[in-house]
């Protein structure tokens, strides 16, 4: 807080007797500005300011460095390969030993990320927005905190846990029912939905608990069933929030690289079929990062890259989802 | 549709699909424990040696790995994350252009793909300043990777101390330091202890950001945090994808549960010290 | 008579006896671009309690919290004029808020004990100010929490939490930090809002009794306990919604309460308001 | 106290003397080989510290060119345009690789045109060659691995100027245990495989009518062979070449090497 | 004349004109193992104002949230004892709660508008008992509105955002809202306590003109306001903290305020309390 103005005594209107008089002695006195230096008590707390700040800057400084060595890493695949040949092209036929010579063109891979992160946001979704309003709504207090903390623990386990559970028990039983060879993006998606359900539950969950009490209990009180609560007013009051649960979801399932490997089949071709296999972009870094040099890896950062502008462009969407939510405030 | 009716249809698609979500946790947990528990109470497979062609080895040195790197990160990240804690949730009441950007770049290091900051960490740590795979590359790596989670839930936490502590103390005559030290500190300090565990689970289960930076096989339990070293995690998915000893599937399964039961515990550690801060705080 | 605008009721013979060390002169408060206060003018007699009524929103709480530069903490929020205490403008560039603060103590709406123990909520206040002897502390906590009338009910659970007490037994041990500060003026907010009838009647008491030795400011909601308790009042009122608050009367309760000069603050008293 | 460090030109090495630290990194296939021999060797040199890591056959070469490591471990000879004169290869065994299929796959011998076929995708199903059942799986090694560089070459005909790939469906595993697993448990999966990783979950095929066995390789009807191999810049001195004498001696050849691949002494 | 233990206080003449079909049996309502009412008994009587007043904590809320059964919804509470409405007892198995809540409306403490429209805020009762025709609906909303004393207010504004509203327009638009499904009986949980003066006079009158048509009760801090505008007016109390809340006392509302039974009533109204 900042003086404006520093008009000192106005004029006294009505002249005498006035209550303010002391006020005039006081300055006659000549103390009203004075400046007391013994006690600077601002100064560690200036300092302190200053030293947090360098530190929360730290992370500005993180992303900067991450995005200057992912791109400074995948320039050379850019410029020597061509924009065109790396994003528009399904061939892909790295050159270990003169890596010029190959194909490095990432669109098979952008499409199995892409449709293994549909796969999982159709399975995961409902489940985890399902799961919160359950929590919400439906179950007895018992109940509650038992599933919450279920949903927790999901979110706890390693995705080399999921991976190898994936791997050995749901590729086998999707070859046997289907007999096809179980890996691909089916088995992909499934693995990432169990993956996304812990990030859409616990966030739609908040949401959820974001509505304010009294206006669920306004409408119970008008007579309106659990689902005309929840379908007429939970949702629609929480619905930004929902939404950047499932976005956020998205960008788990998008960025999971361990567990979509064991699983996907890591092949290298373009196909819409869930029952072929294919690579997405993390789980082709991982295969084929080993061995790699020159452009070869470079073509690699370079989908670290995509991953990178994915994922900065969805947390710019949730973070617009979540300001200013339309009618509730 | 009669309302009643269409009530009790959602009453049904409800509890179904949160028993799914309930269900997939239970299957994956007796499966991987069900397969792995024996394997991972041997001590001869938690206490022994890794082997590199032969079956019978064991992954001390893997477990010491991620305990070492644990520590390293933890120890590297949780002083910047606090600080940036206080400084977000203390100094920047009100959002300048200045704490916006520092809001978007934590949510946007938040939601990196973990495999993003594997290649970050390859290029700075390991390459561009020549600390070869080592802990401390994949210490610095993951400490990158956990700072939002830390640095988050501390704010969180320090937001959610009640203003009114704040004004009491000011209207005492402390200072804003005098104040965020003696009253806000220590009362989101259960809150930050909890979410600093919690990510310590995301840490131990972390695999995409080490396999580049500290690596994923060794022998020796690794004392020096300039060498190489192979979290738990990473070697699961070492000695799974690289299968070169014939035991690897008993490897996995016992590896897999050994890691799970460790990220679980931790889990549970946290929230018994949530629990215990809590109940405390009220009873004092 | 009429000052600035406000009408003053005050027996002339009173006030001449009546010290004042706190003066208002021309405040007005904004927040942002909204202006809460304007042109406000007061005199705050010592050791007497001053409180200030008036609807909801008309800025009591905006006015009390500048006397202690509370409003620092609100983001965006700045102040024309000044407070004079003892002379010096507490807005002035270099004046000491920590210094004020202890001066001038303040007690919440809602109470706010820390979530430490009864004793560390008292001696919080004289610890920062850089007393460490546990002798002296002691004394300090035992004396505070006498003066705040109470010791008897707490004295044997000193060192457990303070959330542990009473609704009103808590308020009181907001008092009781304020005063082990010794603070020469206390400035409390609806400090009764959250009590039930038993626990305000004491620290009604409580408040009778320490104007003996304290300059008290009360912002109230409730016109009868202004009326019980205070020596002078002040009405605030904004005009319209979005209008700045005002002092539309001050003077000694009798006066307000029973002759006011202004037909609002009769509306306001008589419960017809508007 | 501690031993002084002997020098490098003693020509019998007197293990119980050395110290130091070898580095070596590279080719996957040979990391198992050569960190079962730095346990082995550290065992009965305790001062000595060698610290092994992957990273693919080009990075084990590039590395010890630039002096990053000691040793570089590769499946593969050098490249023309690698080859500046500078590395010295030791050979440290030779190394099968054999064509595998599901055991139930019904085949039993391929020829080489049928091989290139069945792994370039224009051979899609088994009735095809003479077998049963459906699609082809076709399972490969990932493509930095020297193995599958040099199925490439040698089976598939690739060459740096006509490269030639794998189908695109194909399975890519990280390893050879990978590449076992994947085939012994996918139907009508084809694949290879060092013969160090042979057993009986997997089924061999025959190449031209001739077995993935030794003998063969030796008397050069086999081709499907290569050279494991250990570059040093410049003649290996002090604790490296210890080592590399280590791993080249009949003790660890015998006790090791001979179990997955083809010793030294035997060719 | 006493009843159950419970002083009731009521010219008998008016008693035998009255209509009751709401009645409160022996009821104690738990909070997990916290008994909050104990024995409550009570005869509400129709088309007028019945006042609930005591203490915090005494059990105001909880009688008044059994009524259209809105502790449901707190998990761990269960009840003992009956209210019948019309001859059936509410608590019995297999009645229908959403058509009971339909009957018996509820106002909130603070105004809780949906975070909808004006219209959809005040449509949304009917459109959830399925009326869908748009021009039914239109006439619904203009009628509720005009009852509440609301539509000259709102009806330029009725498709923007009830948030946009002030604090007693928003009150007065949850009060057209309960309207809007023809209850029979309105519930008011201290309708007033979040507004300021002019807006609690609108409610107030408000309320009074309602009770020509409707049953009202209403629960209120304000012991002024229960005096202005209820015809009856029950006081509970707790004895001692823990112990359940009972009926003091329960009369006719001019009784009670000048000649109050109980001694504790007495003090209580008087303000001079325990
Ligand atoms: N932090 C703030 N930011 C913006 N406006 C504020 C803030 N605090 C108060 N105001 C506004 O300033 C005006 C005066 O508020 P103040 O809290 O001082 O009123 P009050 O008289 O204490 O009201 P009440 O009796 O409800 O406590 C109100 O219009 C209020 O909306
Ligand atoms: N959800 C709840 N769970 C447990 N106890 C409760 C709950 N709601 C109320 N209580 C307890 O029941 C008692 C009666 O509460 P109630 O809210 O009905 O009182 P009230 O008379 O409305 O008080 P007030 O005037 O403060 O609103 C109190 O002791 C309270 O602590
Ligand atoms: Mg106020
Ligand atoms: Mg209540």
């Amino acid at each position: 807080m900042h003086r404006r103005s520093g008009r000192l005594f106005g004029e006294n209107r009505l002249g005498a007797p006035d209550p303010h008089l002391f006020l005039y002695d006081l300055r006659e006195m000549g103390i009203s500005r004075s400046v007391r230096l013994s006690r600077i008590v601002k100064t560690p707390d200036n300092f302190v300011k200053c030293a947090l700040f360098i530190c929360s800057s730290l992370t500005v400084f993180f992303v900067f460095l991450v995005i200057v060595f992912i791109l400074s890493s995948s320039v050379p695949a850019l410029k020597e390969l061509g924009f065109k040949n790396v994003f528009f092209s399904t061939k892909w036929s790295p050159n270990v030993s003169a890596p010029l010579k190959g194909n490095y063109g990432i669109l098979a891979f952008l499409n199995g990320t892409i449709l293994t992160t549909i796969g999982a946001l159709i399975l995961g979704a409902p489940l985890g927005v399902g799961t919160a309003v359950f929590i919400d709504e439906y179950a007895p207090v018992w109940l509650k905190g038992l599933v919450f903390r279920g949903v927790e623990i999901i979110a706890g386990i390693p995705s080399v846990v999921i991976g190898w559970f994936g791997l050995t028990l749901l590729v086998p039983m999707i070859a046997e029912i289907t007999n096809t060879s179980g890996y691909g993006m089916f088995a992909a998606s499934l693995v990432l939905a169990l993956m996304v359900v812990p990030t859409i539950t616990t966030l739609s969950f908040e949401a959820l608990q974001a509505v304010p009490e009294d206006i669920h209990d306004a409408s119970v009180a008008l007579g309106a069933t659990r689902w005309q609560t929840v379908s007429r007013v939970l949702l629609p009051a929480s619905l930004r929030g929902i939404a950047a649960a499932v976005i956020l979801g998205m960008c788990r399932a998008i960025g999971e690289t361990m567990a979509v490997q064991m699983v996907i089949g890591n092949a290298r071709q373009l196909t819409f079929n869930p029952l072929t296999r294919t690579s997405t972009l993390t789980t082709r870094i991982v295969t084929d990062m080993g061995e790699s040099h020159g452009v070869f890896r470079s073509a690699l950062f370079a989908q670290g890259l995509v991953l990178l502008i994915f994922s900065a462009v969805l947390i710019i969407i949730v973070r617009a989802a979540l300001k200013g939510r339309a009618l509730s405030q | 549709m009669n309302p009643k009716r269409a009530d009790r249809i959602a009453t049904v698609v409800f509890w179904s699909l949160s028993m799914t979500t309930l269900a997939a946790l239970l299957v994956i947990i007796v499966r991987i424990l069900s397969k792995g528990l024996l394997k991972a109470l041997n001590p001869f497979f938690v206490f022994g040696k890794p082997e590199a062609l032969k079956a019978g080895g064991g992954v001390l040195p893997m477990v010491v790995s991620t305990l070492y790197i644990t520590v390293l990160t933890v120890v590297i990240a949780f002083p910047i994350a606090l600080a940036t804690a206080i400084y977000l949730a203390e100094y920047t009441r009100r959002e300048s252009r200045l704490t916006r950007v520092i809001r978007l770049c934590i949510d946007t290091l938040a939601s990196l793909p973990s495999i993003v900051f594997g290649l970050f960490g390859m290029s700075l740590f390991v390459i561009f300043l020549g600390w070869g795979y080592s802990l401390v590359a994949g210490a610095a790596t993951l400490a990158v990777l956990s700072l939002p989670v830390i640095a988050r839930s501390a704010e969180e936490s320090i937001r959610s101390v009640p203003d009114t502590y704040r004004e009491a103390s000011y209207s005492l005559g402390a200072s804003k330091w005098t104040t965020i030290r003696q009253v806000v500190l220590p009362s989101a300090f259960p809150g930050v202890i909890t979410g600093t565990i919690l990510a310590i689970g995301r840490i131990i289960g972390e695999s995409a950001a080490v396999i580049y930076t500290a690596g994923l096989f060794v022998r020796k339990i690794p004392l020096n945090p300039l060498r190489t070293g192979a979290p738990l995690s990473a070697y699961i998915w070492y000695a799974q994808a690289e299968a070169r000893i014939p035991d690897f599937r008993s490897v996995v399964d016992g590896g897999a549960a050994l890691l799970l039961i460790i990220v679980l515990l931790v889990n549970f550690v946290a929230r018994k010290l949530a629990s215990y801060y809590r109940e405390k705080k009220i009873a004092g | 008579m009429r000052v600035d605008g406000v009408s003053v009721q005050c027996g002339f013979e009173l006030m001449e006896k009546l010290e004042c060390r706190l003066g208002v002169h021309n405040l007005s408060v904004y927040y942002d671009d909204f202006k809460a206060l304007e042109n406000i003018n007061l005199l705050i007699p010592c050791k007497r309690i001053t409180a200030f009524i008036g609807p909801s929103g008309c800025g009591k709480s905006t006015l009390l919290r500048c006397f202690n530069r509370m409003n620092d903490l609100v983001p965006g929020s700045y102040v024309e004029g000044s407070i004079f205490f003892d002379g010096t403008d507490i807005f002035s560039d270099n004046y000491d808020v920590t210094e004020l603060r202890r001066k001038v103590g303040m007690v919440f709406q809602k109470p706010n004990p820390f979530p430490k123990t009864v004793y560390e909520n008292v001696a919080y206040g004289p610890k920062i100010a850089g007393i460490k002897k546990k002798a002296v502390l002691d004394e300090i906590v035992e004396r505070s929490l006498k003066r705040a009338a109470l010791w008897d009910e707490v004295k044997d659970k000193l060192h457990s939490s303070a959330l542990r007490l009473s609704g009103g037994q808590q308020q009181r041990l907001c008092i009781a930090r304020a005063l082990a500060v010794e603070p020469e003026i206390i400035l409390l907010d609806e400090p009764c809002s959250a009590l039930d009838p038993i626990a305000t009647q004491r620290i009604e008491d409580l408040l009778v009794e320490l104007a003996e030795k304290y300059t008290i400011i009360i912002v109230t909601h409730n016109m009868q306990q202004a009326a019980r308790i205070s020596h002078f009042t002040a009405f605030m009122m904004i005009e319209e919604h979005g209008d700045p608050g005002r002092i539309i009367e001050f003077g000694e309760t009798s006066y307000i309460f029973t002759n006011p000069d202004n037909e609002k603050t009769e509306r306001y008293i008589t419960g017809r308001f508007g | 106290g501690k031993k002084e460090e002997k020098p490098a030109e003693e020509t019998k090495p007197v293990e119980q003397e050395l110290s130091g630290v070898v580095k070596l990194s590279g080719s996957t296939t040979v990391l198992p080989l050569v960190q079962e021999a730095a346990s082995r060797f550290m065992d009965e040199n305790p001062e000595v510290d060698v610290e092994v890591q992957g990273g693919g056959s080009s990075v084990g070469i590039t590395q010890v060119k630039e002096g990053v490591v000691d040793i570089g471990m590769s499946s593969r000879d050098l490249k023309s345009e690698e080859n500046d004169g500078s590395l010295v290869d030791h050979k440290i065994a030779l190394d099968i690789i054999a064509i595998v299929v599901h055991p139930e796959v019904n085949v039993s011998s391929l020829t080489s045109d049928q091989v290139k076929a069945i792994f370039t995708g224009q051979i899609k199903k088994w009735s095809e060659v003479g077998g049963s059942g459906g699609d082809i799986v076709v399972v490969v090694r990932d493509k930095a691995s020297g193995t599958r560089e040099m199925f490439d070459e040698k089976a598939l005909g690739s060459s740096k100027d006509a490269p030639v790939e794998p189908v695109a469906s194909a399975i890519e595993c990280n390893s050879n245990g990978m590449v076992r697993e994947t085939v012994a448990s996918t139907k009508n999966s084809i694949g290879y495989l060092s013969i160090g990783y042979l057993d009986e979950s997997v089924k061999t095929v025959k190449y031209n009518d001739v077995e993935p066995v030794l003998e063969e390789a030796k008397a050069g009807k086999y081709t499907l062979s290569r050279y494991l191999r250990l570059f040093t810049k410049g003649t290996p001195t002090g604790a490296a070449k210890a080592f590399i004498e280590y791993v080249m001696g009949d003790e660890f050849q015998r006790a090791v090497v001979s179990k997955d691949y083809i010793p030294i002494y035997e060719l």
